[in-house]
């Protein structure tokens, strides 16, 4: 299979941390419906700390792995290092996606960010929000259509 | 299990096939257009395979023009018909919505030269009648182009009919056979077609060769230029080993096929009626008017191309949408042609059988498929929101 | 005996070509466009044959194009060039006027267009010079398309010279390397070439299959509209088989062209030495600047076809002019084009060689061709007013 | 061989009635080198009778094959005969011709004819030149350029 790497491979087909989280701290999600990519994010937060995190998706085969994998490098670390990770390292971790397919990263690293966010307004906290995905001008959901 | 059941894509090529091509290849290789023995073998070998294929399609020898496939010969029809209805001051094309990019690219850029392009909408059940033909006729039409049987849902259209209509009316009749060649009964004469592309790797035949017929006095326009080979109609050192062996498919495709119609759509049968019991899904097409092997279902909730891969891991070829078109981003425009929302056409399946698919495969993949199609709607989002009601299902 | 003489026209597919293509007829069969796992199995291979088709002409897999052959490369490098210059008000386009038709009656369509074409001048040598292209270079000049070798007199073109020309002068450089590709040494960016065209079926590779190298950043125009194959620009499903076997045979090709090259000339000098000994005949094109395997005599006072039907009879495949042209009353537009008259032109043999053929072989051509010369002068009314001094010879 | 019928091949390899006839009373010659096709016929006429033919011929198969079968066909036969004779019947007579090979046949019909007029110029005969080939205005020849 020349298609995806074998990382990608092993994360489609074994995902790590499908599934709900009940009671959510933060719930983020993208893309939609239409482009053929939903992914939802739930996550568990105790002391800044991410102490779970799992996903739902509906998508290509490097959506489900960009989730599973974005999950499991966010999984027990602080809530900064989970705002500071990119679409590229999701992607340098999966040992690569192809060019067409690369969005599928950028939505996982902002499904994340969402999920913050959404933990942020729960709580009440104060925070910038120009390190947050603007998804009323997102130019990846517009180029879809 | 592994199952092949993408035989709208590409097809395995046939013994038959292959023992008419290998003599061509190290023994009679000669060039046809060559004086001496071996090329005039070639040469002799290329006027029987001309002789088969007309004779499988109702015309003649001389009507048959080798291209190197169904693109090709797409493009060079339109092109020719575009060349002789702009001489005449005839600008306006009639295709469908769900056609062949072979043909819709090319339409586009003749409606970038000037032309004006009418694309006749195809139904929720994907097929136009001849009525409808006949209504968008006008006095500058040159050319209606409707494909025989789509390859994405595998809906089959009045040929007849719209070959009828368009003799009356003194229009260009070319239809894109590539999925019916081999499949289904052809006669251009009785049909009124005047012009027709094959391919024939549809019908276990090699991939880079094809066929365009055009009916005697149409004068075609070259795609490429060059020698005088196929009449000087289309140039460069013929592909004697392929065309021998298309030849050699399709007489076989023809001479069994309504044996294999009648195996083929047992199977397509008994597959599209257990899919059915998959809940929120649809089959996609006319359920009568439909290619024997032709499979197509969207199921709610999930998106294809992780649907593919699974099925891949369980040795199942399928596709989703069609092949060419993998690799982007859009959904199929065959399903949106025939009304299906982005949302669901995102999710289709297409299964494509062949004489040589089994009852076993077919018991296989109605195994399959429905524990892949749960396991994915399991980790859908969009499929959760719709069991908690808090989406409607459209299907 | 039985000799093979014309590998200009067309070769024998050699052992490794046909090895390589089998097992894509029937195992890996699958379309290339396909997600699941026989499909990336082809599209695998066909990447593997264009790093290989890359590393042999010097350049980048993604600057090779897989076309039906050598002359739908020729036909859209040149539109492509064409479409580019036009954008840009360049309407100038230099070539030879000894081309091969795939590119002359491309040029040909453009000039009715409103294209202007130069035809450079060959010399009787048949080798245009670096010098010349230069000062045929105009502000407007948008391409020169030059062949690597010439198909019927072999004659090589200072190719590394006219790259360097064109490269100062900024205007892109096509070269038609078919009869070059394999026999030749190409280093592509070394030679500053744009554009190349190459056939496989002329280095023991399949008909039917070619490439189009286009240094990056040259975007080229579709000659056949649909699918998304080959980046978006050349539409059609893969002819998978005959790439990866093309590949193959190029490879083999250029791995031993020294060796190649070193006996097949030193068959083709004892062959032109013979041929010399025949009274009033003359050979085409540079002794020095010419492919390995090329001998082109002109002998005096009889006419090619009839020369090629004896020689067939006895065994030995030669052409006459070039084979896409018989069918044809016209002479040879290469001997015209180096200065031979029409009567000369008539009476031209082409032996083309390849590093099958044997010293045996020679020896055989070189005994048969001089009696069938001298049955046919003897035969003709021209050689008697020439021998009886009422006509003066020209050769 | 597809491109000639076995006639032609057996004409053209095996010629009749190759060569010259010394003391001809009559030579025809007709094509022109350029075209590639030179076609010059010999006779010996006595008593109306056309004794023997033969032909020189530079030119493809089908004009050696054509002049071969035309001087077959007239030898013995009276002057009459041998100005009937049409291209279509040397075509007949050698199980046809390729269609851009016809005016092979052509040139024999009128190869014979020119013969006859340069044997009637000869003795002085009054004849009808309407019957004669028009070699200043001929169509086949001026094709060829
Ligand atoms: C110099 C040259 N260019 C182009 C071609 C055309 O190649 P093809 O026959 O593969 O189309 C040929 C041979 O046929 C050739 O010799
Ligand atoms: C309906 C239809 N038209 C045209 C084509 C193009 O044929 P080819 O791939 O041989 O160029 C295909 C398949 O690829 C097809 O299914």
């Amino acid at each position: 299979m020349a298609l995806y790497s074998e990382k990608v491979m092993d994360h489609f087909t074994n995902p790590r941390n499908v599934g709900v989280i009940e009671d959510a701290d933060g719930i983020g999600e993208v893309g939609n419906a239409k482009c053929g990519d939903i992914m939802r994010i739930y996550l568990k937060i105790d002391d800044g700390i991410v102490k779970d995190a799992k996903f739902e998706t509906f998508g290509c085969g490097s959506a489900i792995a960009s989730s599973s994998m974005a999950t499991e490098m966010i999984k027990g670390k602080p809530i900064a290092n989970a705002l500071a990770l990119t679409n590229k390292d999701v992607v340098d971790a999966l040992d690569g996606l192809p060019a067409h397919k690369l969005h599928c990263s950028v939505l996982a690293e902002e499904a994340i960010k969402l999920a913050v966010q959404d933990y942020y307004e729960k709580i009440g906290l104060e925070y910038d929000k120009s390190g947050f995905p603007d998804c009323e001008n997102c130019q990846t959901c517009k180029e879809c259509r | 299990m592994k199952v092949y059941a993408d035989n709208a894509a590409t097809t395995k090529m046939s013994r038959t096939a292959i023992d008419a091509m290998l003599p061509y290849l190290d023994k009679f290789y000669g060039n046809p257009s060559s004086l001496y023995s071996i090329g005039q073998e070639a040469a002799e070998a290329m006027q029987n395979a001309r002789e088969t294929m007309a004779r499988c399609l109702g015309c003649e020898a001389r009507e048959i023009t080798f291209t190197s496939g169904g693109s090709e010969a797409d493009n060079q029809a339109i092109i020719s018909a575009a060349v002789l209805g702009e001489k005449k001051g005839k600008k306006h094309i009639i295709s469908t919505a769900f056609e062949h990019h072979a043909v819709l690219h090319t339409l586009n850029r003749l409606e970038k030269q000037g032309f004006e392009i009418t694309l006749l909408d195809v139904h929720e059940n994907g097929v136009v009648t001849p009525e409808e033909v006949a209504s968008a006729i006008r006095d500058d039409t040159c050319l209606v182009t409707i494909m025989y049987a789509n390859n994405e849902i595998g809906t089959i259209q009045p040929i007849a009919g719209i070959g009828e209509v368009c003799k009356k009316k003194g229009v260009l009749f070319h239809t894109d056979a590539v999925q019916a060649a081999g499949h289904l009964h052809i006669d251009v004469k009785a049909q009124n077609i005047d012009m027709l592309t094959l391919s024939a790797h549809k019908f276990h035949g090699p991939k880079g060769i094809g066929a365009l017929y055009a009916r005697r006095g149409i004068p075609l326009t070259n795609i490429i230029e060059g020698g005088a080979q196929e009449r000087g109609k289309r140039a460069g050192t013929e592909n004697v080993a392929s065309i021998v062996s298309m030849a050699a498919a399709f007489e076989e495709a023809c001479d069994h096929i309504d044996e294999n119609a009648k195996k083929i759509s047992a199977l397509r049968d008994k597959l599209i009626d257990g899919l059915s019991k998959i809940p929120h899904s649809v089959l996609n097409g006319d359920r009568e008017q439909r290619l024997p092997g032709n499979v197509n279902f969207c199921f709610e909730g999930i998106e294809g191309e992780s649907l593919l891969l699974l099925l891949d891991q369980k040795g199942i070829s399928a596709s989703s949408g069609s092949a060419c078109t993998s690799g982007s981003l859009d959904p199929s425009h065959v399903l949106l042609a025939i009304g299906r929302p982005h949302e669901i056409a995102h999710g289709s399946l297409r299964l494509t059988l062949c004489e040589w698919n089994t009852e076993e495969e077919v018991d296989y993949m109605l195994q399959v498929i429905p524990e892949v199609v749960s396991y994915l709607r399991s980790i859908s989002p969009i499929w959760r929101d719709l069991a908690a009601n808090k989406k409607q299902f459209i299907l």
